[in-house]
């Protein structure tokens, strides 16, 4: 749909009068590493990893339950292993980011209106975490019951 | 030589030049426009305006108290017959620019809202929020987006007029990104390139109002018009010289000298009321306000500061509710420039140098003595501001004597024949010029900066709020002796790339013709009158002076000066009441006609 | 405070260097003195040639965006003295990811077209005569769309925004939002042409809520979360589309049209 | 227009997994893959899992979690790939990859939780 400018060649043309020759920086590969907030963004992104591998490792469970006690115990006894152990203790910090950030940016992306104010973010973004510990609550009773 | 041709050409990307390419798009679909400006249009100054734009819509209000209150604030200077056809096509233009999408403030039902201006009877000033020149002009430019035969120019440089004959040819200008010089011919060249407060040193104006357009039509050959009034905003931030709008008088705000009284009851504009009355006291016009300040200066009654004394606004009456809906953009400035809330704290404010009521000379379609050549906006004198201009006709202006010059461009474009090799000849020697004055000159001592210091200190110091023969002719030397000094001028850029220093120095040449103009006027004009204040002729002169200066530039580069007298259609000349002795309806006026709905 | 600073910018002139490089000028700092105050004091005082934008000094008109300390910052608005401290060196540098003419300067022409692309103009199917007088909005439905038409196109949101450096096409967050400006005007009946335009991976797909532009954007405009709401409303017409059976862009224009 | 479309069918599966794995993923890792293995709390028996997995709607709400946020992962990593390492040349094998991973990830946990047969 834009044109896209192709990037200058390798060998520089010389100046010529009247033809302006712009620079155009490149972007680093690690452009994410410059900045706090591109940082923030990347890891927020990242957090994604760590929910699939943890869906993952719920798959692997249900699999377990499946194939029988035996099974299922084998199961748990790899997740007491420092290796899987150290897996979910970094996937839990991830998926807590993921968490917050993703109720913090809710209200921007929905603009929810009330007589024809727009609502303050807070009143958006604090349901969700009411939300969050009812059912997070919920869980941990059935599972626990 | 590179060379491009249009039917209309537009040199300024304003308020103005933006109404006036869809005025000649629309009248002529077939005609190729072309808008050159030296800034990104939107970049323009119309940009800064805040408070609004006039034009009568409520009930309330009639044209001919539009008219009248236009023409005793310019203090009977203004062309009647162009003002009435201002306050006639005003509402309608500013009717257009809501059909386009400007988001004016708005009536709970929906309808638009208006405020009360400065030297205004009634309420009829549209605005949005404290941004309306913002808005229009957003509004403006994306709407150009949509008309194909407009071509833009962006950040092109207009250097000189073409022409040939008596008659506009185009223009030359420099492509600022590759410095490419080059002729761009047209069968009509409207200028719209705003005032010249960059002449002055404490302005409210961009760094890009150095009239531009004022010089290049003095040059041609055309006049400039009552040059002398210069108008000074009272409400200026020191420092900066930001602007703080009218419409937070408008809105209620107070002006308190050092003892916290509102001083301007001393000075015949009646007498303080909790709340704002029209044209009485903060809502009188901005000369006498202004004149007022250096009165009170006078007295010792204002504070001083590291940048001249100041007066305080007070809006913290007003509390936040009001100022953060109806004046958020003062707040913001006072924030970010003065670091101060306006909530809680007196907005320290001085009369800063804010809009040039003459200009070049044209008829009410914008055309003036030069075929093909037209003007419009803060670049133009109609005239409709007089010795004084009303806030927020400006900007109305910029919409009716825009589209008008727009359409009268068009019409004209399109029954003449396509400029030929001449103006060719003369694009080349205005690139001959360029470079051997600046770009390949050998030697030179002065600096742009330099000069244009001592330019700007010169015309304050000699040609101010109050002026008297002295100091005029004091102010006449100086710039001669700039202008000597100018040829010697030296730029440390001798590059075509984006050279602003070039572009620096072909300003200041520009500012130079148009400080002339403004001090031999003011010389000339021995009188007081709105804003043109001469001490030594403290008294207005209907019997010499109702007219308006002309000065034409001659071939030795000075100046001559004439008068032509001012079309008075209904309204004699009278004095100017504001305050509580204010007539509540005008008087001469023969019938009232009853203000409709635009349209 | 300190009374001096030290201004690091770099020069870049296509008619002399291959890429920029830096320089260093001292430039004294005043209380009241702004970024933008310090470089006309070099421009003035010290390197005529030093090449950068400016106009209006009061935040209004978009000309004068720089990097300053690696921010994208409205030079015009951004106080010398809070860098002085920061061992008397500021970077100033032009926008980021633009492509540079000269020093400070940088191009723009792409993100014009960007701009026009979305149809930034009232879309009206029928026109009906001034004499009508104005279209009613009331102030409720103008705060709808108020706070996207503050833009002026200052462009440090582009400079914020590690996509429009990633990948060039994308339109980025200015224009995204200008044409949200418009589809929430209760005036407009265009927001299905703009959709055809916009909801594509160039547009509002390409956008991956980085969140930057909203946080440098000068004018609080929230061009993020224009964009978000943009794909929500993209996302809920794909699912009308299902529903209705008329084609998607039909039904946008329609209901719009019967919104007025 | 099909690429349009389909834009905002991913997206709105990477919406939805988002809001999913925000609300579910946190309790689930805490106490399955922590709070267990780390003895701070009694695990449940086979028995009471297997009993909750007999009801027809927590394997529904199990199918969706792990779907969902499979789907959320599939978009969000595209996108990491293309801006993070500046490989968008590599756009079908990028694309492939994570909305196929996805696609299988939903498939095996519908094979797993779709007729649950356990002993």
């Amino acid at each position: 749909m834009f044109a896209v400018k192709q990037p200058t060649t390798k060998v520089l043309p010389l100046y010529q009068e009247f033809h302006p020759r712009w620079y155009r920086p490149r972007v680093s590969v690690y452009w994410w590493l410059g900045q706090w907030q591109y940082l923030k963004f990347i890891l927020r992104e990242i957090s994604s990893v760590f929910v699939a591998v943890f869906v993952v490792i719920t798959l692997l469970q249900l699999r377990a339950l499946r194939a029988g006690p035996e099974a299922y115990a084998r199961f748990q006894h790899w997740l007491q292993s420092p290796i899987a152990l150290a897996i979910n203790g970094i996937s839990l910090f991830f998926v807590l980011f993921h968490t917050i950030t993703w109720f913090n940016l809710a209200p921007r992306a929905m603009a929810v209106r009330f007589r024809g104010k727009r609502l303050p973010e807070i009143l958006i973004a604090a349901p969700n975490y009411v939300v969050w510990a009812l059912v997070s609550a919920g869980v941990t009773w059935l599972v626990l019951r | 030589m590179d060379a491009s041709s249009h039917d209309v050409l537009l040199v300024g990307g304003g308020g103005a030049g933006l109404r006036a390419a869809i005025a000649a798009a629309e009248v002529n679909p077939k005609l190729s426009i072309a808008v050159v400006s030296k800034v990104y249009p939107m970049r323009s100054h119309t940009v800064s305006a805040e408070g609004g734009a006039a034009g009568v819509v409520k009930g309330d209000d009639s044209l001919d108290e539009h008219a009248y209150d236009t023409i005793s604030g310019g203090d009977w200077l203004c062309d009647q017959d162009a003002v009435e056809a201002f306050v006639k096509e005003a509402p309608q233009e500013l009717l257009q620019l809501e059909r386009w999408g400007c988001p004016w403030s708005r009536e709970p039902d929906g309808h638009i809202a208006v405020r009360a201006f400065g030297g205004m009877k009634r309420r009829r000033t549209w605005f949005a929020a404290d941004k309306t020149g913002f808005h229009m002009l957003h509004t403006l430019f994306q709407t150009t987006l949509k008309f194909d035969p407009i071509t833009r120019y962006d950040e092109w440089f207009v250097t000189k007029l073409l022409v040939d004959d008596g008659r506009v040819d185009g223009v030359v200008a420099i492509e600022l990104m590759s410095g490419k010089i080059q002729a761009i011919t047209a069968k009509a060249v409207i200028l719209c390139t705003g005032g010249c407060g960059r002449v002055f040193p404490f302005t409210t104006n961009a760094n890009i109002k150095n009239g531009d357009g004022m010089a290049l039509a003095y040059r041609a050959g055309a006049s400039l018009k009552d040059m002398e009034f210069v108008q000074y905003h009272p409400t200026g931030l020191p420092f900066t010289g930001i602007l703080i709008t009218e419409a937070a008088r408008a809105e209620g705000g107070y002006l308190l000298n050092k003892d916290g009284y509102r001083y301007l009851q001393d000075y015949n504009l009646g007498k303080p009321q909790p709340n704002p009355v029209m044209r009485s006291m903060e809502l009188g016009p901005r000369d006498r306000l202004s004149q007022a300040f250096v009165m009170e200066d006078q007295k010792g009654r204002t504070l001083a500061t590291p940048y001249g004394s100041v007066v305080h606004l007070d809006l913290r009456h007003l509390g936040e509710k009001i100022i953060n809906s109806k004046l958020p953009f003062v707040r913001e400035l006072c924030l970010k420039y003065q670091n101060l809330d306006p909530v809680k704290e007196l907005i320290p404010v001085r009369p800063v140098v804010h809009y040039m009521m003459g200009g070049v000379s044209t008829d009410m379609n914008g055309a003036t003595p030069l075929a093909g050549l037209y003007a419009a906006g803060e670049v133009a004198c109609v005239s409709i501001n007089g010795a004084n201009r009303l806030g927020s006709n400006s900007l109305s202006e910029c919409l009716v004597f825009g589209a008008r010059a727009g359409k009268a461009a068009a019409l004209y474009a399109a029954e003449q024949k396509a400029a030929d090799d001449k103006a060719m000849a003369q694009a080349n020697d205005e690139r001959k010029r360029l470079e051997a004055q600046f770009l390949h000159k050998q030697g030179g001592r002065e600096r742009v900066a330099t000069i244009r210091e001592q330019m700007q200190k010169a015309i304050e110091k000699s040609a101010g709020i109050y002026r008297e023969e002295t100091s005029l002719a004091e102010g006449a030397n100086k710039l001669f002796e700039l202008q000597e000094r100018y040829q010697d001028i030296v730029l440390d850029d001798r590059s075509r790339t984006f050279n602003t220093e070039l572009e620096g120095a072909l300003e200041l040449g520009f500012m130079l013709d148009v400080a002339e103009s403004i001090v031999q006027c003011a010389l000339h004009r021995t009188e007081s009158r709105g804003a043109h204040q001469r001490t030594d002729f403290p008294a207005r002169d209907d019997e010499n002076f109702l007219a308006h200066s002309l000065v034409f530039r001659k071939p030795d580069g000075s100046s001559r000066v004439e008068y032509l007298p001012v079309k008075v259609t209904r309204w004699a000349p009278g004095e100017r009441v504001y305050g509580e002795q204010a007539p509540e309806s005008p008087q001469q006026i023969p019938q009232a006609v009853p203000a409709g709905r635009a349209g | 405070m300190a009374d001096k600073i030290v201004l690091e910018i770099p020069r870049y002139s296509p008619e002399r260097d291959v890429k920029p490089h830096f320089e260093e000028f001292e430039v004294p700092v005043h209380k009241e003195w702004v970024v933008l105050d310090a470089l006309n004091y070099i421009k003035d005082q010290v390197d005529g040639s030093l090449t950068y934008r400016w106009s209006c000094r009061m935040g209004i008109c978009g000309s004068c965006g720089m990097m300053v300390d690696g921010e994208p910052k409205l030079s015009c608005a951004t106080f010398l003295s809070s860098y002085s401290r920061n061992g008397n060196k500021l970077r100033v540098e032009p926008l980021r990811y633009f492509p540079i003419i000269r020093d400070l300067v940088t191009e723009l022409s792409d993100f014009l077209v960007k701009l026009k692309a979305v149809k930034p103009w009232l879309i009206r199917q029928e026109e009906p005569p001034l004499s009508e007088g104005e279209f009613l909005q009331t102030p409720e439905q103008l705060e709808q769309y108020k706070q996207y038409s503050m833009c002026i196109n200052c462009t440090l949101c582009y400079a914020a925004c590690p996509v429009v450096g990633l990948d060039p096409v994308f339109v980025g967050p200015a224009a995204i939002a200008l044409a949200q400006r418009y589809n929430q005007d209760s005036r407009d009946q265009g927001a299905g042409d703009r959709m055809a335009v916009l909801a594509h991976p160039e547009g509002i797909w390409g956008c991956t809520f980085v969140g930057e532009c909203t946080r440098v954007c000068p004018k609080h405009v929230d061009p993020a979360g224009a964009i978000q709401q943009y794909k929500l409303k993209a996302a809920l017409d794909w699912v009308k589309s299902f529903v209705t059976p008329l084609g998607r862009k039909n039904t946008d224009v329609r209901r719009e049209a019967a919104n007025d | 227009m099909a690429k349009q479309s389909s834009e905002a069918v991913l997206w709105s599966l990477f919406s939805a997994g988002g809001v999913v794995a925000a609300l579910l993923i946190p309790v689930h890792l805490f106490l399955f893959a922590i709070a267990f293995p780390m003895g701070w709390l009694r695990p449940p028996g086979y028995e009471h899992l297997m009993l909750l997995l007999r009801l027809p709607w927590v394997r529904i709400y199990l199918f969706l979690m792990c779907s969902l946020s499979l789907f959320h992962w599939a978009h969000r990593f595209r996108y990491t790939l293309y801006d993070g390492l500046q490989v968008k040349h590599l756009n079908e094998l990028i694309f492939t990859l994570c909305y196929g991973g996805a696609v299988a990830g939903t498939v095996f946990a519908g094979y797993l939780l779709g007729n649950w047969s356990g002993p």
